[in-house]
């Protein structure tokens, strides 16, 4: 266990973004705090979440893919992908750092996701402790502990000092580098932090929260309930659940064309949209609640299924306070679970 | 799979005297979709038309693309070309590389890389081009003309002549309007009637012309060559099949003291009228107003003396459908309502009269028999002042902006005429300029002030005060010589601006015919195409479009009928294949596009769609009627789902050339 | 209020009058107001709210959730009435479907704004007369309620009821609120600075499409912008161009028919200003064409169907004329 | 770039029953005007969506200039006074996003006006040359490699 | 084209466009005051236009005319001579002075029997607001 004075932490910035690049939350605008790139002088947000999660960093919304390029009647092919820079991403919560586990058995199992798994190899993660989790908050839920938040190396910030401890041997790497700046310490700081914070979880509204009722094996049970119906009616279709979450991981593949060719990339795409995986038959989920169930759905029930009975939510809030109309995956948990009781 | 053709023309020199043609076609061989490019001397001439045509059938072009002169000048040669090969004419696209390229560019490398572009952006439209074909609609051989003044007569009779059958909806008990009201006519001072009333006789007597007197156009449906228009016959508790018109019953009611219309309220009628002796058709109108037994069931005296058996209390208003190819407006004018000129004491002092009233009181058949007499007490006026431009010129609200033309002159006729048969009467017009433009009218204008001695003053009256002894005191400035009249006149002459028929502007709307702020209907080009509407099928006549005197109505009424006739003689009516349509499952059916829609074209109908959810939704969606839409492309920009395009000129197309051209 | 609207909303079910019911109902937090079909008396009193905290506009979620044969009872706030009344005029709802009954709004609070201000873990919030009284894990704290409205209430263009057949509470009036300061702010801008401020905002767009799916102008029954056949359609802005494409076709595409109710910048996940673009035009509208206000009355003929032919030539734009 | 190196692209829209004509009748004429420009045929200005305007951006025009009848003269009647409703509300609204105001315009030139067509075209071309590349509503995607 | 900076003054502050005039003559025609004046409503406007201020100012027909408004309410072409010949006096007394009538001053002079009754109406019109 290492610390450094809380006064210090552009300097601990500074030495890390002169190796590699360094991405923190910092204040964009009232209200919003996003992941950017270390520059002399920002700095850290004081707000627990980025409004967008941290999946941008190995699964971004936009991905080229492959491009094509048209002269005449010819056609080439160009792979658009240049050399990855190594980069740390500090200030990432425990939901976050749990949702990158999600998307690895996503995009890790084969056939492997090169363009991720590079991304993935590149990328060193500091997460940071919650020390005032909110009350959309309900990572515990999942099994999540804001108190001990993993990543390569976890951190926490106590009376005016940061507290770090390398988890992975990339997390040890990383801190090796910085030792000059580092001063080593006992535990007892980030225990009492741990503890503080542990019981502020117990507090939390929806502490109670729990998702005994899902899990692999209830497609039937679920599919065909009538409360899909009234939960659905008020949701827009828009896609800010989808995207704000940091598990969602559908995407659809387009191609633009560019005028002298033709670029073929990624985006993320929503269950919520109406041509949401449209094929040339049609849409297979027909009206808006088809395709609210199938967001729940896949989170409670099909996922588990398929990864050993994790849920595909990481209890991060982000859908519960930015969903315009307020449907969100704890109201879907508590209405088809009151069935279970 | 696209199969494009491009060929680019040399125009002798013209272009390639500044483009390198061969080295454009060689460009645009390689562009995807081209199977076949080639240059030729004269691309227009036979034999550069038999290369595409030869092109065509040879490599089974779906496409073809012609570098050359501007499209104005040969697209629909070489879209008969592609015709006559078997190509759609309409996958025919041109890239105009003289007018827009060769003859504006010197430097050879820059004008040959600007055709090549221009020819790209030609290649990436037609290969998004789809065969168009021109829709026909069969036209109903039969006009019917509204408003059966002097324009709406002529019109009808012009159009009877070349054998069609028109009808004529006016709604007063007789044809003639106006110009059955004026005395005589300027600058030639012949009697109106004289020259009217035969006219009026021949529409009665024409075969194909029906006259619906009495009548109002009461709603229009339909489009150009396929109108379905309902018509009121008005009561006129009296047969129109059994009147003679022997005019006993107005001798015999007893309800004298019924305003004449006809007559501007100067005198009273019977209540059961013929408005006037020549009237067309000559039958007996009840006004329910004032007859005695429509009111209270006490009379009948009419019904008693009627040897025909005509009159019929129980008459109801009668309503017509008709069918019609072509619509002609002829709804003509009014004199504005003066309630708003205080100063000039028209309400107060009836010796203060509108130049319509004069004609009355001068007429022969008028109040007075003919003699010019004070409405006031029956006196020989003495002096009598005119004033100009009451209500026209006028920005202040109080009347319209515009000069009403007619005035200067009849105000010239009106003058002249008193001072020939009065000579003792002094004349004073007061002006703010005098405008003659016209065949011999400025000759009269002078003859007016040089033979006939009318005291013209360039100036304007102030204000009109009856006085006590009768007389009327009229105020009013001389600019030229700079002092301020004071005239005791017999008579003040105010001429009123006119008006388009309060009618007009429902009838616009039936119609779906635009109106310029005055009520006018507007044109569908103001210099070009001046006697028809914007709307397909609807033609316009007489001073319902702009002020006119009666000349230029007749004129303009023949034109109109020419237009009619132009119309009626054709079996089917061909549309411009480029035009709008809407994607019904895009449409919102907001009506942003018919509010655009210069044409009427669009409508909106209720249609069931099938909902994903396999539920059925009556929507509202758009319809564009192809007879009528002439594919301007507002309502493509007005429609927020993108869900009118135009064919010919579709998004799609218009963005791959934007592309082609930006590459 | 809410209990006079619940015992309206009972009566009218009651006697048959309506069958359904549209309005707000509490979701998880006190703040978290979610718009509901009821359809039964204990739905009613179970479930339904109205206070400061209902801020959807309930005009798009009678669009999405009408049904033709059978009568709605629809509650709306002013500024829902001019979203109602205009797609009344765009054929976009079955008048003779709906009861609506107009209610009177005293400003909403935006849970942002408080949020923004580093209050976390709230538990409980109430907002009465001036007060807002927040609740939370790490301690209390009361806000004065105007500095935590939203940006629309503060500027709020009107307490009056455009359109309703039943009235609660007392008609307000049209108001003057300064609705167009921030316009005005940005038009004495120099380019660059807005330049700086535009891509600064957009570019934080994730293209969620919450503005467009909670606007009750964009009732398209497909979007440009997810028709593949437009040849434009997005579904991610893959460079700052399309961000710029979707909000300037966007904001044109409602002008003129954009009421001005602000649903847009409520919903927007990433705090953009996006009422700052529709304001313009209705602000360039008012100007150039004379005062419009959509959804006024019903038939209203929007600015951009309409013309007189002495209007303004576009180079006013260049000359900065205006 | 430097400035004299830098060729503009330019779209012009042009009605096609006035300023499609205008020019024609500059090129009849033989008025030179930079070969920059390059004109789509469209029946009418009104028929110019928006969308068209910012598409020629993103794929590197550099000019935006759209041509139709005078108002009152339109061949359609009225659709050349929406087209200046819809263009002025456009321009304004770029040029409040800090677009560059001078890159885009709307002309009014008749079938007759040849030489004015070719005098404006000139004018464009130099303030857009000034201007230099677009920047501000460039698509980086549709640069060429 | 003539113009001066009075002529500016004149225009705006009387707001009057006197380029909408169209020589008709009305006002002048209808003037109660003509035979007083040297210079008359309709000469007034055109000399404005002209930039003849001068003459205008140093002429007595500034003070004769009554501000009876019939020829705002005659002109047909909204040119509003009254509001020119009010801002050829105002520019009068601004060359002399702030000794001009205000608005607390008339009910006084209202009481003064030898006050015409006329210049009291046009004093309440002028002050109305």
């Amino acid at each position: 266990m290492v610390r450094i004075s809380l006064d210090s932490v552009n300097a601990l910035f500074a030495a890390i973004a002169e190796r590699e690049a360094l991405y923190i939350p910092t204040d964009t605008a009232p209200g919003i705090a996003q992941f950017k790139k270390w520059q002399s002088g920002m700095e850290m947000t004081e707000r627990l979440k980025t409004s967008r999660s941290a999946k941008d960093f190995f699964f971004p919304q936009t991905e080229n893919l492959v491009d094509f390029k048209v002269s005449g009647k010819k056609i080439d092919i160009i792979d658009p992908r240049e050399e990855t820079e190594d980069f740390v991403i500090f200030g990432v919560r425990a939901c976050d750092a749990k949702s990158f586990e999600i998307l690895d058995r996503v995009f890790l199992s084969e056939p492997v996701d090169t363009y991720y798994q590079n991304r993935r190899a590149h990328g060193t993660i500091v997460t940071l402790a919650c020390s005032r989790p909110s009350e959309s908050c309900f990572c515990q839920t999942f099994g999540i502990d804001p108190a001990a938040p993993g990543g390569d190396v976890s951190a926490w910030k106590r009376e005016g000092f940061l507290y770090l401890e390398p988890i992975t041997e990339k997390g040890r790497t990383l801190l090796s580098g910085l030792s000059a700046l580092l001063e080593e310490c006992p535990e007892d700081a980030v225990e009492a932090e741990k503890e503080s914070i542990r019981g502020i979880l117990k507090k939390l509204p929806l502490a109670s929260l729990t998702p005994d009722a899902f899990g692999g094996g209830k497609t039937e049970k679920y599919f065909d309930s009538e409360k899909w119906k009234s939960l659905s009616e008020a949701c827009l279709g828009c896609g800010t659940c989808t995207f704000v979450c940091p598990t969602c991981q559908c995407y659809d593949i387009r191609d633009f064309d560019t005028g002298h060719g033709v670029r073929r990339f990624r985006c993320w795409d929503s269950c919520m949209y109406s041509d949401f995986t449209k094929m040339a038959s049609g849409n297979p989920r027909l009206t808006q609640k088809e395709r609210f169930r199938q967001r729940f759905m896949h989170k409670l029930v099909y996922y588990p299924e398929n990864n050993d009975g994790i849920f595909g939510c990481v209890g991060c809030g982000r859908c519960v306070e930015k969903c315009p109309i307020s449907m969100n995956i704890v109201k879907v948990m508590k209405t088809l679970g009151e069935d279970e009781t | 799979m696209q199969k494009i053709g491009v060929f680019v023309c040399h125009c002798g020199t013209n272009i390639a005297g500044t483009v390198d043609v061969k080295a454009v076609a060689e460009a645009l061989s390689h562009e995807p979709g081209v199977v076949f490019a080639a240059d030729y001397p004269y691309m227009c001439s036979e034999s550069g038309q038999n290369l595409i045509k030869d092109a065509i059938r040879e490599h089974g072009l779906t496409g073809v693309v012609i570098c050359s002169c501007s499209p104005r000048m040969h697209e629909t040669t070489f879209r008969k070309a592609a015709a006559s090969a078997g190509l759609n004419s309409y996958m025919v696209e041109i890239a105009n590389i003289r007018e827009q390229c060769s003859w504006i560019h010197k430097d050879m490398k820059t004008a040959t890389e600007k055709a090549v572009i221009l020819g790209r952006a030609a290649i990436a439209k037609v290969a998004l081009n789809t065969p168009l074909t021109a829709s026909e609609t069969p036209v109903t051989k039969r006009a019917l003309v509204i408003g059966g003044g002097i324009a709406g007569i002529q019109t009808a009779l012009d159009i009877a002549d070349a054998g069609f059958e028109v009808d004529i909806v006016e709604k007063e008990p007789t044809i003639g309007g106006k110009m059955a009201q004026i005395d005589k006519t300027f600058p030639t001072l012949d009697c109106a009637a004289c020259i009217l009333t035969p006219k009026m006789v021949d529409c009665a007597q024409n075969e194909k012309i029906h006259i619906y007197a009495y009548s109002e156009v009461e709603s229009v449906k339909g489009f150009v060559g396929n109108f379905t228009v309902g018509i009121k016959k008005k009561a006129r508790y009296v047969d129109e099949t059994k009147c003679t018109g022997c005019g006993l019953c107005t001798e015999k009611c007893p309800m004298k003291k019924t305003p004449n219309l006809f007559n501007l309220g100067l005198d009273t009628r019977s209540a059961i009228y013929i408005p006037f002796a020549q009237a067309v058709p000559k039958v007996a109108t009840i006004d329910a107003d004032y007859c005695n037994m429509l009111k209270n069931g006490r009379c009948g005296v009419c019904s008693k003396v009627c040897t025909a058996g005509a009159i019929d209390y129980h008459q109801q208003d009668e309503h017509i459908e008709e069918k019609y190819g072509a619509i002609v407006v002829a709804t003509g004018f009014n004199p504005i309502k003066l309630d708003n000129f205080d100063e000039y004491a028209y309400a107060q002092s009836p010796d203060v009269v509108t130049s319509l009233e004069l004609e009355r009181l001068m007429n022969a058949a008028g109040p007075n028999g003919g003699t010019l007499l004070r409405p006031s007490d029956k006196t020989h006026p003495h002096t009598i002042v005119f004033v100009q431009c009451v209500g026209s010129r006028d920005t202040s609200g109080c009347g319209k902006p515009y000069c009403s033309k007619i005035c200067c002159m009849y105000t010239a006729k009106h003058a002249m005429l008193i001072r020939d048969k009065y000579p003792d009467t002094e004349v004073y017009v007061f002006y703010i300029d005098v405008r003659t433009p016209g065949k011999n009218f400025d000759e009269f204008y002078r003859r007016a002030v040089e033979e006939y001695g009318v005291h013209y003053i360039k100036g304007m009256v102030g204000k009109v005060m009856p006085q006590k002894n009768g007389k009327l005191l009229v105020r009013a400035s001389d600019l030229l010589a700079g002092e301020q009249l004071k005239i005791e006149a017999d008579m003040v002459v105010l001429a009123a601006a006119i008006e388009p028929d309060k009618t007009a502007r429902s009838l616009a709307t039936m119609l779906t015919a635009s109106m310029d702020t005055n009520d006018f209907f507007t044109e569908a080009h103001p210099k070009l195409r001046p006697v028809e509407s914007p709307t397909a099928g609807i033609f316009l006549s007489g001073v319902c479009q702009g002020p006119k005197d009666i000349p230029e109505t007749v004129a303009q009424a023949s034109a109109a009928a020419a237009k009619v006739i132009g119309l009626l003689v054709k079996d089917k009516l061909k549309s411009n294949p480029c035009i709008a349509h809407a994607n019904e499952t895009l449409c919102n059916g907001c009506s942003s596009c018919e509010r655009v829609c210069p044409y009427g074209a669009i409508t909106y109908v209720d249609k069931e769609f099938r909902m994903p959810d396999r539920t059925t939704k009556i929507r509202r969606v758009a319809s564009v009627n192809a007879a009528v839409c002439q594919g301007c492309g507002a309502c493509t920009v007005a429609c927020p789902s993108g869900a009118m395009d135009l064919s010919g000129f579709s998004n799609q197309q218009i963005m791959a050339e934007v592309d082609a051209i930006c590459r | 209020m809410q209990e006079a609207m619940k015992k309206r909303a009972k009566e009218l079910l009651a006697s048959g009058e309506v069958t359904r019911v549209i309005g707000w109902k509490k979701n998880e937090f006190d703040y978290d107001i979610t718009p509901a079909v009821f359809e039964s008396a204990e739905e009613i009193d179970r479930d339904f709210r109205y206070d400061d905290f209902c801020g959807p506009n309930l005009s798009k979620f009678t669009f999405k959730n009408q049904k033709n044969d059978t009568k709605t009872l629809v509650f709306l706030k002013p500024c829902d009435t001019y979203s109602m009344t205009q797609l009344i005029t765009e054929h976009r709802v079955n008048r003779d479907a709906l009861y609506l009954i107009g209610i009177p709004c005293f400003g909403k609070i935006d849970i942002e704004k408080i949020r923004a201000d580093g209050t976390d873990g709230i538990l409980s919030i109430a907002s009465e007369g001036a007060d807002v009284t927040v609740k939370t894990l790490y301690g209390d704290k009361t806000y004065v309620k105007a500095d935590v409205m939203a940006e629309r209430c503060l500027a709020c263009k009107s307490k009056y009821h455009t359109i309703y057949d039943e009235l609660m509470g007392e008609e307000g009036e049209v108001m003057e609120t300064g609705r167009f300061n921030e316009v005005e702010k940005l038009e004495a801008m120099t380019p660059d600075e807005r330049f700086g401020f535009w891509r600064g905002e957009l570019s934080r767009c994730i293209r969620c499409n919450a503005c467009r799916n909670a606007c009750p102008a964009c009732t398209c029954e497909s979007c440009v912008f997810d028709n593949p056949d437009t040849g434009i359609s997005q579904k991610a802005a893959a460079d700052s161009f399309e961000e710029n494409m979707f909000h300037i076709i966007r904001a044109f595409h409602v002008a003129g028919r954009c009421t001005d109710c602000g649903e847009c910048s409520r919903v927007c996940p990433q705090h953009i200003p996006l009422h700052l673009l529709n304001r313009k035009f209705i602000r360039d509208i008012d100007k150039l064409y004379g005062e419009y206000q959509a959804g006024e009355e019903v038939g209203q003929r929007s600015p951009l169907v309409n013309f007189t032919t002495d209007d303004a030539e576009p180079d006013i734009v260049r000359k900065g004329g205006k | 770039m430097p400035i004299s190196e830098f060729k503009p692209k330019i779209v012009a829209f042009c009605c096609n029953w006035c300023s499609y004509a205008g020019a024609d009748l500059a090129g009849t004429n033989r008025l030179n005007y930079p070969a920059d420009v390059k004109i789509i045929r469209v029946p009418c200005s009104c028929r110019v969506n928006p969308i068209f305007i910012l598409r020629a951006f993103q794929r590197g025009a550099d000019g935006v200039i759209l041509c139709g009848c005078h108002p009152g003269d339109c061949h359609y009647t009225t659709g050349n006074y929406y087209t200046r409703r819809r263009m002025t509300l456009l321009f304004s609204m770029l040029d409040y996003l800090g677009i560059e105001k001078e890159r885009t315009r709307v002309e009014w030139v008749s079938a007759a006006e040849g030489a004015k067509f070719a005098a404006v075209m000139q004018d464009f071309v130099k303030t857009v040359t000034e201007l230099g590349e677009n920047k501000r509503l460039e698509d980086r995607r549709c640069k060429k490699p | 084209m003539l113009t001066n900076r009075e002529k500016e003054q004149i225009l705006i502050s009387s707001g009057v466009d006197v380029r909408k005039c169209m020589r008709c003559g009305k006002c002048t025609g209808t003037c109660p005051a003509y035979d007083e004046m040297e210079y008359h409503p309709h000469e007034f406007v055109y000399m404005v236009e002209k930039g003849e201020i001068e003459k205008l100012m140093n002429s007595s027909s500034i003070y004769k005319c009554l501000t009876c408004f019939a020829c705002v309410e005659r002109c047909p072409r909204g040119v509003e001579p009254a509001k020119i010949i009010e801002a050829v006096r105002l520019a009068v007394i601004r060359k002399q002075g702030n000794n001009h009538i205000k608005a607390e001053d008339i009910p006084c002079m209202a009481e003064d029997d030898d006050t015409p009754g006329q210049l009291v109406v046009s004093a309440f019109r002028k002050y109305k607001k």
